[in-house]
């Protein structure tokens, strides 16, 4: 039984479903010789070959874009970009084509396919290596939105993401792409995207949050002590959202508090306070509250943990909530 | 040693057909009197179908329409020098193309009807839809040679693209994957000389289109696209060079886009009579005709009979088109999104069904 | 007293922008000989000449771009994207450096410029060209976003984007360009960006909108007759928002209902619900609704008029918390 | 007729020092004395920052570093060919023209240290900040050309990017525009023959990188990017075109990076050992010092000496880069997003305020 980090997660995903399915390319920046910036192809290049690892010249929107023209022609492409923030390069291929091409056609070219991206902050990165935009995959029709956040919810979902006939955008939390270790036995699972996970369950208030924060929002979870009874949930795919899971926690509990580090205008958080207002809001004792980054850019890095939730912001927001 | 010559270049032009219809001996492509007939045929039902279709835009029963005429040469002759395993990508002006590659008519029009129901292109004629963001569809299109190439398909595959589209960064990209993965392209500009109202010299300021391809490493070909048999015998050799794995080439095809942009457009505001004039003699459904009927393939009164036979299918096709326009449904915009609909579209889907909207005939919702 | 359309509104403004400040510049496609293809810049290049009303080639990255530089320099420059549905193209341009750059040198060079762009469905246009995606922008920190609804409007908000120290996504409502006249008496108003506007007292609920669906939702509020009272807002500036004008609303109404035609799912109907749940929870005597385009993309045109908020959809919604 | 030649074009070379530093004599630019010892001791002062750059990242006082080293002579000469009232518009890999521009070393390590202060370039300098998103900010070049144009002020802009950058979209606008408008722009490739780990062979198939310029009509020209003597030259010719209205140029300079991609990279992964070899004897700074050293202009011990002395500054400058660091406050993160903070914006800023964060001195937040 191995123990992998969420990146070597993410390296056994692909690697399984290549072998498992010849019609599963990669496609990316220095994913092959060198295995990726990150990692997350180590090897994959010597097991496959140049055809079916492919480094790629410096260009976004032909990545993204003859990745559209790979899965037009029946293959099952997983193209990487390098950064999160660097996908906008390639913006337009996806609103206009990734999120359309099933409904345009009719059914007739389904897209299946995968981006991946490592996204967010707290690695003392460059510019424009830090953001967190996924609000940005979440508001565009056609598409679904997914993000681990441990190991073995990397695996099962990319798996997941790259068996689905629908186009997946796959958000790595960079940040914790080595802080922890999971035994994941055998091949790992193969998870069902929408499906939002309880880690920690709780009778007296809903914390709500995804990928990289996760760590954040349950070391909250755990500093609020015995006295208080949190129910936490992973959300894991962010489109489509497991409405129902949330809704549920949030008529036992009355109280909900977000987490993440997007900005707070449009951010999730924005999108679940209205949800839990429209389903849920007779069994609110207290307004969901949102913990997220603020509306403005990722400061560079000497300031960038000032940006992200802290462990103390979000226990501040659960105090709040707990004796409104 | 210090100021040495590296490289050097060269951009030249093809041209078979003159003016008056007569071929280069040394050049004429040997086709079969069936196929030289029915690009004949595709021509006159591509120019048949813009008359068809703008009338129906005036009459308030389509929308915006984006006409060919003028430029069937290049659609048609390209159309049939491909083969049926090879892959179309167009952009919005290619109704000919897709005719030729037996899209229907009535699937045509749904198109410009705006139903969605004009892009379901089965996939058996390997020929994609319409695709509106100029220039995305070239990467599509490369996309798809990688994979062919990656399957060990011999197939070429042609996307076609307006003089403008060269100065979005997509084309540069997609050019430039071509070359590096040695693709089975065939990049295939429709060079109408106008943008809507940017006219092709203030679009760049190279003095071809087709010397573009330099920066990749491969080699452009300026056609003359008001010749069937140019057009033809440069798209023919592209194709062969790219199924037997010789990589991309870039064909410049120069025509002229004789009317509006679209019918939402008006030339008068930019566009010199001038210019309009010089390019009505180089018809190139006139400048065929004259070739055939010299041949003997044709004769003086087969267009106009074949014009009418034409305008007959069509006719029937509009209505077909339109029907299908009547029975369509609003949950449709559901369907669709996604394989299998998730559960938080249901309700919204519901919402759509329950709303009593009256609908008339050509879409307009009252409520 | 001149009668204006909103399109005519929009270059009336441009030319006393151009009047009154040598450095305001214009680009795009289409926009200098033939007038731009909604005729918004018609007769400015006669009058202003090639230098300043410059016909680009068909590149909005480059021409979005060439404006960041062009405002680097000192200049105020005012581009056209034909359609926001290929504002895309220049997204990269937009998140990297537009939105970005007098935070990224401290001020030392701040970005003085105007996007305009039409966006909005019911014109039966092709796909593309009848997107209404603010969110995006709105998201986006360092942005502003301004949506008029009326001829006096467009000229007040486009005077000020112009006259903005920040860079302004001005989105124009397509489908209203020609809808209605406006007496504009003189040179007309200079508003300020970041008021919303109460175009209808009312004291029982709060009915917010915004562009092209004002009318829609104007017609709603009329249609419920003089037995409600319903106070309706127009946005104007949707970055920033005019939060305390919403919540002092709502704290009076107890009730609102919030519509556009961008998707739901993060449309702006959901910052609104979460600001409100933040700051008016208490007052809420219903959750607060949302009327949006679906979360699918817009349908071509046969169907478009069953995707927009139709007047009886708000109706319905009105009613329906109203009566909750 | 048919057939027939519409273009033809070159690509050339530019070199003057050989490698053993002597100069052809038809073509050694006369420069002052002054300007070329100037130009020795930026060069050094590049390879010194590297130096240090390096050593404070693996001692923590620093984040992710990109270095220049082998790479002096394009970024010195360029800076030196240009005027001061020129504009250079850079990518993130130009210490070396930004110092010689005179920005100050503590701004430089400020941006590496993970500060916005490192961007606090004065506008006198007409030098915009590093720009991290690969052909961007070629775009913002040709935006200042089109400009000062317009302004009619006779400048030339240089903006810098690398062989990788040339594949991006971005690029391919640029350069359409700037011959479109005929800006006066200056486009220099910093060919160092890597992309992090893709070679200049698989990132385009063209022969060379300059012609990609016939694509836009204008002229391109491969420089030895390890000659000083050859990119003064073509720099100062290309920017006194460009202020003259004879519009853009676009000059490949081909050099190597003898480091890593930045400090996160290994080369070792994808790059032969003997490649980097083949390089070393061509130092750019050796080079030149060779030419330095015959002309009589440097004594033998000047580059230990100078070395030395800019070993002492730029300590300074790290110490002071520091400070500035253990002074940054969070709420700055608010200051400049607009031109005045928006109400919605204030709450946010208060709670950055409040919140009781100990910050050690690398920025790390314990909460
Ligand atoms: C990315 C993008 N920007 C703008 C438009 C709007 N537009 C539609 S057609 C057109 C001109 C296209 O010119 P060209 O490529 O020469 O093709 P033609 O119309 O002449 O066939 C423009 C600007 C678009 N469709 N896509
Ligand atoms: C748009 C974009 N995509 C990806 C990256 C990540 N990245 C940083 S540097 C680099 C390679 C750049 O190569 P080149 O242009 O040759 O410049 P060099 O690093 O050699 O100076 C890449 C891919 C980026 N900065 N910008
Ligand atoms: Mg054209
Ligand atoms: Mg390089």
């Amino acid at each position: 039984m191995d123990k992998l980090t969420l990146v070597q997660a993410v390296n056994r995903a692909l690697q399984l479903s290549m072998q498992e399915d010849p019609d599963v390319i990669l496609l990316g920046q220095d994913i092959g010789k060198s295995g990726g910036v990150f990692r997350a192809t180590e090897g994959l290049m010597e097991k496959f070959g140049v055809d079916r690892v492919m480094d790629t010249p410096l260009a976004e929107s032909a990545i993204v874009g003859c990745a559209v023209g790979m899965a037009l022609y029946g293959l099952k492409p997983v193209a990487e970009m390098q950064f999160s923030g660097f996908a906008y390069q390639a913006f337009h291929q996806i609103e206009q084509h990734v999120s359309r091409y099933r409904n345009r056609t009719r059914g007739e070219y389904p897209l299946p396919m995968v981006i991946r991206m490592p996204y967010g902050g707290g690695v003392r990165a460059f510019e424009h290596h830090s953001e967190s935009r996924e609000a940005y995959y979440v508001h565009t029709p056609g598409l679904k939105v997914v993000v681990p956040s441990t190991p073995s919810d990397a695996l099962g979902l990319l798996r997941a993401a790259i068996r689905d006939p629908d186009p997946v955008i796959f958000m790595e939390p960079k940040k914790i792409y080595r802080s922890l270790k999971e035994e994941i036995p055998g091949d790992g699972p193969i998870h069902r995207l929408g499906e939002a996970k309880v880690v920690r369950p709780g009778e007296q208030l809903t914390l709500i949050s995804y990928g990289a924060m996760m760590p954040v929002t349950l070391d909250a979870a755990a500093q609020m002590g015995a006295d208080y009874s949190i129910e936490v949930i992973d959300l894991r795919t962010l489109k489509p959202l497991d409405e129902a899971s949330l809704v549920a926690s949030v008529q036992k509990t009355g109280r909900a508090v977000v987490v993440h580090e997007a900005p707070r205008t449009l951010g999730m958080g924005a999108e679940i306070s209205a949800l839990l207002m429209e389903k849920a809001l007779l069994s609110l004792k207290a307004p969901v509250a949102r913990v997220t980054g603020y509306d403005v850019q990722m400061p560079y890095y000497q300031l960038e943990n000032h940006y992200l939730p802290s462990v103390a912001r979000v226990v501040q927001a659960l105090r709040d909530t707990l004796s409104y | 040693m210090p100021r040495r010559i590296l490289e050097s270049f060269e951009v030249s032009n093809l041209s078979i057909l003159d003016p008056e219809g007569r071929a280069d001996p040394q050049l004429e492509p040997s086709l079969p009197t069936a196929k030289l007939k029915q690009i004949f045929e595709d021509m006159l039902l591509l120019r048949e179908f813009d008359v068809r279709a703008i009338a129906m835009q005036r009459q308030g029963r389509m929308g915006t329409y984006a006409p060919s005429t003028g430029q069937e040469a290049v659609q048609i002759a390209a159309g049939a020098a491909l083969n049926p395993t090879d892959w179309v990508v167009p952009s919005f002006r290619e109704q000919g193309l897709l005719l030729s590659r037996g899209v229907k008519a009535s699937t045509m029009f749904l198109f410009f009807m705006g139903s969605e129901e004009g892009n379901r292109l089965p996939r058996k004629l390997r020929s994609l839809p319409y695709c509106v963001p100029c220039a995305t569809q070239v990467l599509h299109a490369v996309g798809i040679g990688m994979a062919a190439k990656l399957k060990k398909d011999p197939v070429a595959v042609a996307t076609f693209f307006g003089d403008g589209a060269t100065s979005e960064g997509d084309f540069h990209e997609a050019l430039n994957f071509a070359a590096v993965y040695q693709s089975p392209n065939v990049f295939l500009c429709q060079n109408n000389q106008w943008a809507i109202s940017t006219p092709r010299s203030a679009q760049t300021r190279s003095a071809t289109l087709a010397q573009k391809a330099i920066a990749y490493g491969f080699s452009g070909l300026q056609v003359d696209g008001n010749d069937v048999l140019a057009v033809y015998s440069a798209v023919d050799a592209a194709a062969k060079r790219a199924r037997e794995g010789g990589g991309p080439s870039l064909l410049e095809c120069m025509t002229y886009r004789l009317g509006v942009h679209t019918t939402s457009d008006d030339p008068g505001r930019y566009r010199p009579a001038t210019e309009l004039e010089a390019w009505i003699p180089k018809d190139p459904i006139d400048r065929f005709e004259k070739y055939l009927l010299a041949k003997g393939l044709l004769q003086s009164d087969d267009r106009a009979r074949l014009t009418a036979e034409i305008g007959d299918r069509l006719k029937a096709a509009a209505t077909e088109a339109e029907e299908i326009c009547r029975n369509l449904t609003p949950d449709e915009m559901f369907t669709y999104m996604y394989a299998d609909i998730p559960d938080f579209l249901r309700p919204q889907r519901e919402e759509v069904l329950a709303q009593s909207i009256a609908i008339d005939g050509d879409g307009r919702a009252h409520g």
